[in-house]
């Protein structure tokens, strides 16, 4: 029995006696292309997304497998995008998941040469410092008129077009409440 | 025209490809023949930045040969309506609108305004003439959807109209005399576009527009990424509005932009001019309490829609305070700041480098690349106390104080750049929840697919945090600037727990969409909104995204699986409607103007109007209804007044009130240009802002000599293959190796003339800078004759910079600061340069050739800054004190 | 028995391979002229196939920067930029002030240097060498300045093609033919798929390949093209860079129903005026049974890069053999007529 | 090509080698035909293609393959050479066949197993038994041929003390019908490296494909001659002489028809290197050839160098072509032009 069963594992012998004697298909596949699957297949979970590039707005489905992203490609469903994705769109897995990610804050001190590395909690802190101390600095309480301002000009933000809405809000909200009012983003340039 | 369709929005442009096999003609208007181009049935080159020329020029073939949807014309939009004796044209005025003041470089615009049965118009601008100009421009939104729209009061019926269309002082009379000059001779002479080609165009954009057909029209920042770049979108609008394209299937002007949710981020801005849904920002003087800013905001009596703005401020001002808003206080409203005049983005960077501004944040956005006149972004950087760059990966604008350009030059020295900068690994799109904007105003929801690693954090969690530290380290202050803060309502719920829990973003939805203060229901839309505090919405158009406490945005349902419109995908704001303005699409008793491109109609049956689309009219107002004189707001609406955001109800060829730089488009040069402007005295926009700066020269255009040291156009664009300024692009494998390496393309006959070779190098020089490229020499580029004189455009694509896979030299760099008025959008499509053959030089040898070259061209601080230049006003030089 | 095994029309190419009970077979449509040139395959393609990046060389080809089909591009988008008409489109340059087109000048940049690579180019991404500097001429007369003509000598007619290229998967296919390790083999579904866990880089199908389509990827030293997603056809998938193709241009499906299609789009084509489509790969009666991957190409095929007339070498199989075996029969005949021959003249 | 030159006045002005060609090709492109019945003198005026990239991959095979097949014919020319000798005692002879042969085998096995891009699954190749594929058919020709040569070998190398031993006298035994099955499939292995390396898409290769296993054939056999005549004494290698004489001529008669056979890839046949290798081939061979013929017989020392220019020869010729083929993969003329020629003769006869 084993010897059979080493016999027909050769496919030499599946081609003697088999239906592919030229060995070109069927006798020549090998046990693990027979079993091949889509690796989309084996992901525990499939997020609903939207490609971060152009404002198309294409619908993206990610599949996740042991908390990884293993890959992320077009939702047939979408009526905006029926599932394509260009280059930009189709790069997605690698934007995500690509080395260029950076996963630690970064330190650059004042007349540093180099960066240094900062725990969050700390570099959270010392933006807070930082933001109030500019937020002081720059206040202006009244214009030439005696209008009021209550407003800062010490600092400022440009924020990138590809933040949600509710982070939008946010970030609006809060330099809203602390007066900061050059509070700017992509849509200007 | 303006867009590369093709190449910026490649999935949009299946659709483009789908109508054209189903028969559509594709016309491609642009100065360069692209991917789009290769597709299209017809391109029509150009010269960039004479687009309204272009435009005007179509508009006057139509009105001299009645081309005109008519019918439509006289409906929706106020052609019929006078404006006041004392508006004087550019015909009259060599190129200015009445009310020109060339000492601020701005308009009075109350010479502008409808000619008034009986009342005055709006009391404000007729009394202050042209000095609150400054305030005007903050209440005007970038993009406003109908926001900001005049705060006219009553009905149509107090505006003087002539329905005949033949009063000289009839807008329908107006636009035509204003555009007869725009000749298809003149088209020629300023586009270098043919005849034979632009009467094809005018031929083919008004056959195809009828009540069987419509025509999209497609633009991208190819129209706003200039110096007059809101009156370019103005005429197309005109267009699309006298060929009744507007508010009708397959009609429409498409603004095709160019971030996953930019269209978000200018309806929940982060604007310096803007609150939530096109609500201005108080400016100082003006509103000095809640009751002058809604009076400044609305009339009350006004009709339509924005008649309740009332309602959408204080709702959102309940949405940030909470019950801390009370009416007793006015909901809050002395908490926010006061903005008075421009605080762009590139005037913060211009006050960076004046010392003015000690704190930066950038939040997935790299100004060193991507913003023009990349050194001024980096010089401002520089002369920060701190800068806070949050981004997925490194990025130039994190870097600059080590490797930037000016490290090389000296200008920069490690050791000596203050600045402090944090860098924050930011979540990617799959790694937290949340809503972007797509281009068609629809909010699609994302789940997060995967938790963050490392430090790498979302920007809700980023903002949520440091909301809560400040409001920690300022409670017990007593200071009254902290107030606000202190009042700030922060309450959103959180994920998980610990010290720094992620807030939940469906949490900040919700509260966008509104709810109801007692109960803390959600409102189903805009129209719940009330003004006495009972309601709160922290954006009014945003209003039913979580409508019966769904997250509507979240909906996906198979486009298979539902209508043609496609209603429970995603949701679209207003009202989750798709088409703005659809009651146009109906003829004015109601009835589709053909069956073909039928969308909403009126439903005599039922009473009601109906359709595949939400019918953007009260649901109940039949076609042929009169409201009462003493009607406000929505009730106030004709029953033919199709554009409900308007003030009078009808779609505007002539602008009495919103724009700042004319109420009608006018062709300008660019700010850079080798063309003197051969319609009018005036050269450029008058009203241009120009940021007259040693560090911003300028290349002197006509009628300034020397144009001749930089004779050619230069523009810039995106490529497929890449992303803006190539963060979320050059740092992968994949889209790095499609396009390596920063070419500039020249047409053989520029080849020539330079001496440029295929794959070569070359350096293409400006005032600013010189930035080196490799030659792509192709028969794509092809120079224009401008009124007998061959002028070349050189195009680059202008994503490279110093980091990722693959880096190169900063297009940007090329630019110059120069922003249109209405949304200080800069003019970086457009701009004159040289092109030489070889390597730039580097270092202290590239810093003399450019001053070298700054002096052969006599730039000085005043070139490019008279931007007055029309006869009969003085030609001021508008500089800045350079510190 | 089935007839045609070695060359000529296949009906059931999956059945010939040994498959009972087979799908039918499926391949791509590429129909170039709705290519946008978005490279949106190459880069689906990469990703769902873990290709590794070939390169960040600028190859002055238009805006092609892949080169050609290889190990490490399963997808290649090509770019031709012409001085001719594309159908009734008008390219908008008549009139211009122009001159003489650049013409041929990508192609005198880039073809001639490349032969002095060490694979004559034939390697993904090779740039062209020795890049010229700025000095000299473009290498053509410059016998006017532009825009000092008439305009009559001037360029006027223009099209840009793009095509996305791929493994045909041959109804006969070259490289799966030579194989000896049977690490190509012929799917179930009609295409031709290197085992990765057999082949063992011989290189043989590289040469066998009439497209230059495979190549074996030298870090790696196994053979790579494309695969058609062989595990998202067996999940019911369609092949990545179909799904992503934004324009549809890469068209998936049975091959009988999109031979179908193709012959419809190509007489819709011909109805508007463009006489020069045509279908390529589509004719079972070629020289490689007809593709399993076929195109609509605007230009003769080798303007793609495409050979003309590819024949499988298999085809000449028989009488290669019968030569050879001529050859070894008077290789035999001279070993034993030379012992026999000495034996007669006398032991020397 | 010199670096900073113009590269198409420099093409052009040229009118020899590979850049001449290319010059050519450029022009050729540009001039479409023109109409009328005006002859076209040069076949290629038409020639078009995707900015001079090649249609095909060039050949991953290093040099080794071409000595593969140098080695693989010397293997079977030897092999014959040491069975005769075994079967007409020509002691000496048959040693120096049977110790070449073997030695050349275990070259060329060297030679292909190094030359895969994954060495350590040489053993793929007896997965199956593809008729299609040459490679296929040929490993498992060397199957049969390479036991045979190694017991006959195996038996030369037993020193003489030991031959008495048992297993010695049975190798003795074997030996005899083992050299005897190597040299029945040496024709083989002298002659199906030629299918090898036409049954591909190179046109180099596949266009000869007629004539290649006559030349291989030949030069196995002047190669296998031409070892016996270096390395056997003279009263010995007769049938050698005759074997490499014979072998030589044909090679020499088949490379020339071959050559008057060939369309456009007779240039690289006759540019460039693959041109060196081969006049170097036919001169040697010839060199060999005649002194083969004239004094082989007659001088140890002038049998040997007519042995080595054999083998020399024998070796160029196997490079050249090998060459030849490599290079006719790097120009897309020598795919395009062909092709399209047989289109238009399709095409024509079609019309008629």
């Amino acid at each position: 029995m084993g010897v059979q069963r080493w016999l027909e594992s050769w496919p030499v012998y599946r081609q003697l006696t088999g239906s592919d004697p030229l060995g070109r298909g069927a006798a020549a596949e090998s046990p693990s292309y027979t079993a091949m699957r889509p690796r989309t297949e084996t992901a525990d979970r499939v997020a609903g997304s939207v490609c971060p590039f152009c404002a198309v707005g294409c619908a993206q489905r990610v599949y996740v497998r042991d908390e990884k992203v293993i890959q992320i490609e077009g939702d047939p469903d979408s009526p905006i995008s029926r599932g394509r994705l260009c280059p930009k769109g189709s790069a997605s897995l690698q934007l995500v998941t690509g080395p260029q990610r950076q996963e630690k804050v970064r330190y650059r001190a004042p007349y540093a040469t180099e960066w240094t590395d900062l725990d969050l909690d700390t570099a959270m802190e010392m933006v807070v410092d930082r933001m109030l101390d500019a937020r002081e600095r720059g206040w202006q309480e009244s214009d030439e008129h005696g209008n009021r301002l209550a407003r800062t000009m010490g600092m400022a933000s440009l924020g990138g077009a590809t933040l949600d809405n509710e982070e939008n809000y946010l970030i609006k909200k809060l330099f809203t409440a602390l007066g900061a009012i050059q509070i700017e983003n992509q849509a200007r340039i | 025209m303006g867009s590369n369709m093709a190449e910026a929005h490649p999935v949009g442009f299946q659709w483009v490809v789908e109508a054209k096999s189903r028969g559509a003609r594709v016309i491609h208007i642009d100065p360069r023949f692209t991917r789009t181009s290769a597709l299209a049935d017809t391109f029509v080159p150009l010269r960039a930045g004479t687009d309204i020329a272009f435009l005007g020029g179509v508009i006057n073939h139509v009105l001299t040969h009645d081309l005109d949807f008519r019918e439509y014309v006289r409906a929706y939009t106020n052609a019929a309506f006078l404006v006041a004796e004392g508006f004087e044209d550019t015909e009259d005025l060599d190129g200015l609108f009445s009310g020109y003041d060339a000492e601020t470089g701005t308009y009075g615009r109350d010479l502008w305004q409808y000619e008034s049965a009986e009342q005055a118009r709006t009391e404000r601008e007729g009394g202050e003439g042209g000095g609150d100009s400054a305030m005007d421009q903050e209440r005007t939104s970038p993009m406003g959807h109908g926001a900001a729209g005049a705060p006219l009061s009553g009905t149509t019926g107090d505006i003087a109209q002539d329905p005949t269309l033949q009063h000289p002082r009839c807008v329908f009379q107006i636009l035509k005399r204003h555009f007869s000059r725009y000749t298809p001779e003149m088209v020629e002479r300023i586009c270098g576009t043919l005849p034979g080609q632009f009467r094809e165009v005018c031929e083919a954009w008004t056959a195809n527009s009828n009540r069987e057909r419509t025509t999209a029209l497609v633009y991208s920042v190819g129209w706003t990424q200039h110096s007059v770049g809101a009156q370019y979108i103005r005429a197309g609008s005109i267009l699309q509005l006298l060929l009744g394209n507007i508010g009708r299937p397959g009609g429409g002007v498409f603004a095709l932009r160019g971030h996953a949710s930019i269209q978000g981020s200018t309806d929940i801005p982060t604007l310096f001019n803007l609150l939530p849904g096109y609500l201005p920002m108080p400016t100082a003087g003006s509103h000095e309490d809640l009751p002058t800013y809604l009076d400044d905001l609305r009339s009350p009596t006004q009709k339509g829609y924005w008649a309740g703005a009332d309602a959408y401020l204080v709702s959102l001002l309940k949405e940030y305070f909470g019950d801390n808003a009370t009416e007793g206080n006015g909901y809050g409203f002395d908490w926010l700041p006061r903005i008075n005049g421009d605080h762009g983005t590139y005037r913060t960077v211009m006050d960076m480098v004046d010392g003015k501004v000690f704190g930066y944040f950038l939040l997935g956005q790299n100004p060193a690349v991507g913003s023009a006149h990349g050194k001024l972004q980096r010089l401002g950087m520089a002369n920060l106390d701190w800068l806070v760059v949050r981004d997925l990966a490194m990025i130039e604008s994190a870097t600059f104080w080590k490797d930037s350009p000016e490290v090389e030059t000296g200008e920069i020295v490690p050791e000596m750049c203050r600045t402090e900068v944090f860098f924050f690994p930011a979540a990617s799109h799959v790694e937290k929840e949340g809503t972007f904007t797509q281009t068609q105003r629809m909010l699609q929801w994302r789940e997060k697919a995967v938790e963050p690693v490392g430090d790498q954090r979302s920007e809700l969690w980023f903002f949520y945090h440091l909301g809560r530290m400040i409001r920690e380290r300022l409670a017990g202050s007593t200071d009254p600037r902290d107030e606000p803060v202190q009042k700030l309502d922060w309450s959103y719920a959180v994920q998980g727990g610990g010290a720094w829990p992620e807030p939940s973003a469906q949490d900040v939805l919700r509260r966008i969409n509104g709810y109801r203060t007692d109960t803390g229901e959600p409102v189903g839309g805009y129209t719940e909104l009330a003004a006495d505090g009972s309601t709160a919405c922290g954006c009014w158009i945003y209003s039913g995204v979580f409508a019966d406490g769904v997250n509507q945005a979240a909906r996906r349902v198979a486009h298979a699986e539902q209508g043609p419109y496609d209603a429970e995908w995603g949701w679209t704001w207003p009202s989750n409607r798709r088409v703005l303005y659809n009651r146009a699409s109906a003829d004015p008793e109601g009835r589709p103007w053909s069956e073909r491109k039928k969308l909403v109609w009126w439903d005599a049956e039922q009473g009601e109007w109906t359709g595949d689309d939400v019918p953007d009219f009260p649901k109940k107002t039949p076609p042929g209804f009169v409201p009462p004189e003493d009607a406000t707001g929505p009730d106030a609406l004709r029953g033919d007044d199709a554009f409900i955001m308007q003030a009078d109800g009808k779609a505007w060829l002539f602008a009495p009130h919103g724009m700042l730089d004319g109420p009608l488009p006018t062709h300008y040069e660019p700010h850079e240009s080798p063309a003197r402007n051969l319609l009018y005295g005036q050269q450029g926009n008058p009203t241009r802002k120009v940021y007259g700066r040693l560090d911003n020269p300028s290349n002197p255009s006509p009628p300034e000599a020397h144009r001749e040291v930089f004779p050619f156009v230069l523009t810039a664009a995106r490529l497929t293959e890449h992303h803006t300024a190539g963060g979320m692009s050059r740092q992968l494998p994949y889209l790095a190796e499609l396009q390596p390496e920063l070419f500039v393309e020249v047409s053989p006959e520029l080849a020539r003339i330079r001496g440029l070779s295929h794959l070569g190098y070359a350096h293409v020089v400006t005032s600013r800078a010189a930035v080196e490229a490799r030659v792509v020499v192709t028969d794509r580029m092809a120079p224009l004759r401008i009124d007998g004189e061959v002028v070349h455009q050189v195009w680059l694509p202008y994503h490279w910079g110093g980091s990722g896979l693959v880096t190169g030299d900063v297009v940007n760099d090329l630019l110059g600061v120069v922003t249109d008025a209405n949304v200080f959008i800069q003019e970086s499509k457009v701009a004159t340069c040289d092109v030489r053959p070889g390597h730039r030089p580097r270092g202290a040898a590239l810093t003399a050739m450019l001053a070298e070259t700054r002096a052969r061209a006599g730039v000085t601080i005043e070139t490019g800054t008279t931007i007055a230049t029309a006869a009969g006003v003085p030609h001021l030089q508008h500089t800045e004190e350079s510190s | 028995m089935t007839s045609n095994r070695l060359s000529g029309p296949l009906d059931d190419v999956a059945g010939e391979a040994g498959h009972a009970d087979h799908p039918p077979r499926v391949g791509f449509f590429t129909d170039t002229s709705i290519c946008i040139g978005c490279k949106a395959c190459e880069v689906a393609c990469k990703e769902w196939n873990a290709v590794p990046e070939d390169g960040l060389d600028l190859l002055g080809m238009s805006f092609d920067n892949t080169g050609m089909l290889g190990a490490n591009s399963w997808r290649h988008v090509a770019f031709i930029e012409q001085p001719r008409a594309l159908g009734h489109q008008d390219p908008g340059f008549a009139g211009l002030p122009t001159g003489p087109t650049s013409g041929d000048g990508m192609a005198d940049a880039v073809g001639p240097r490349l032969r002095e690579a060490e694979r004559g180019g034939s390697e993904l991404g090779t740039s062209p060498l020795h890049t010229p500097n700025h000095t000299e001429s473009l290498g053509m007369p410059a016998f006017s300045r532009p825009g000092e003509g008439t305009g009559a000598e001037g360029r006027t007619d223009f099209r840009w093609l793009m095509a996305s290229d791929v493994c045909k998967h041959c109804t006969h296919a070259g490289c799966l033919d030579v194989c000896p390790t049977g690490a190509l083999f012929r799917t179930e579904f009609g295409t031709v798929v290197v085992q990765q866990n057999i082949c063992n880089g011989c290189g043989y199908c590289v040469s066998g390949c009439p497209y230059g389509v495979i190549d074996r990827r030298p870090e790696d030293g196994r053979a790579q093209k494309c695969t058609l997603c062989y595990d998202r056809l067996e999940g019911g998938l369609e092949p990545a860079c179909a799904k992503a193709c934004p324009t549809d241009s890469i068209q998936f499906g049975e091959l009988d129903e999109l031979r179908e299609r193709a012959d419809r789009r190509l007489a819709q084509l011909h109805d508007i005026g463009v006489t020069e489509a045509r279908l390529y790969g589509r004719d079972p009666d070629d020289g490689v049974g007809g593709d399993g991957a076929f195109f609509l190409l605007l230009d003769e095929p080798e303007v793609y890069g495409l050979p003309p007339d590819p024949v499988v070498p298999t085809r000449d199989a028989p009488s290669m053999w019968r030569h050879a075996g001529a050859a070894a029969a008077a290789f035999a005949l001279a070993g034993i007529g030379a012992f026999i021959s000495t034996a007669i003249g006398g032991r020397r | 090509m010199s670096e900073g030159r113009d590269p198409v006045t420099a093409e052009r002005s040229s009118d020899e080698g590979s850049t001449g060609r290319e010059a050519q090709m450029f022009q050729g492109r540009r001039r479409r035909r023109r109409g009328g019945g005006e002859p076209t003198v040069v076949p290629d005026a038409e020639f078009r293609s995707y900015y001079g990239r090649p249609v095909l991959k060039a050949p991953v095979w290093e040099w080794k393959i071409a000595a593969y097949l140098f080695s693989g014919g010397l293997a079977a020319g030897s092999a014959v050479v040491a069975a005769g000798a075994d079967l007409t005692g020509r002691e000496q002879l048959r040693r120096v066949g049977w110790l070449g042969s073997f030695a050349a085998l275990l070259a060329s096995v060297y030679f292909l197993v190094t030359d895969l891009g994954r060495p350590e699954r040489f053993h793929h190749m007896l997965r199956v038994l593809k008729p299609t594929s040459p490679m296929s058919v040929g490993t498992w020709i060397l199957s049969a041929f390479g036991p045979g040569v190694g017991v006959a070998a195996l038996r030369e190398l037993v020193p003489a003390r030991r031959r008495h031993t048992g297993p010695a006298r049975l190798l003795g035994r074997l030996a005899r019908p083992a050299g005897l099955s190597a040299a029945a499939t040496a024709p083989g292995v002298a002659s199906y490296t030629a299918v090898l390396l036409s049954h591909t898409a190179v046109p180099g290769w596949n266009e000869v494909r007629d004539e290649l296993p006559f030349v291989f054939a030949g030069s196995a056999a002047a190669s296998g001659g031409g070892l016996g005549m270096l390395c056997a004494p003279v009263a010995e290698a007769g049938p050698a002489r005759v074997f490499a004489a014979v072998g030589a001529a044909g090679e020499l008669i088949a490379s020339r028809r071959m050559e008057q056979r060939m369309g456009l890839v007779r240039e690289v046949y006759h540019h460039g290197r693959a041109g060196k290798l081969r006049r170097g081939a036919e001169l040697l061979t010839v060199a060999g050839l005649a002194g083969t013929v004239l004094v082989a017989g007659r001088s140890r020392a002038g049998a040997a160098a007519s042995g080595l220019a054999l083998l020399a020869g024998s070796a160029l010729q196997r490079f050249g072509v090998f060459e030849a083929g490599t290079e006719s993969t790097k120009d897309p003329r020598y795919v395009v032009v062909p092709q399209r020629e047989r289109l238009e003769n399709a095409r024509n006869d079609a019309n008629q």
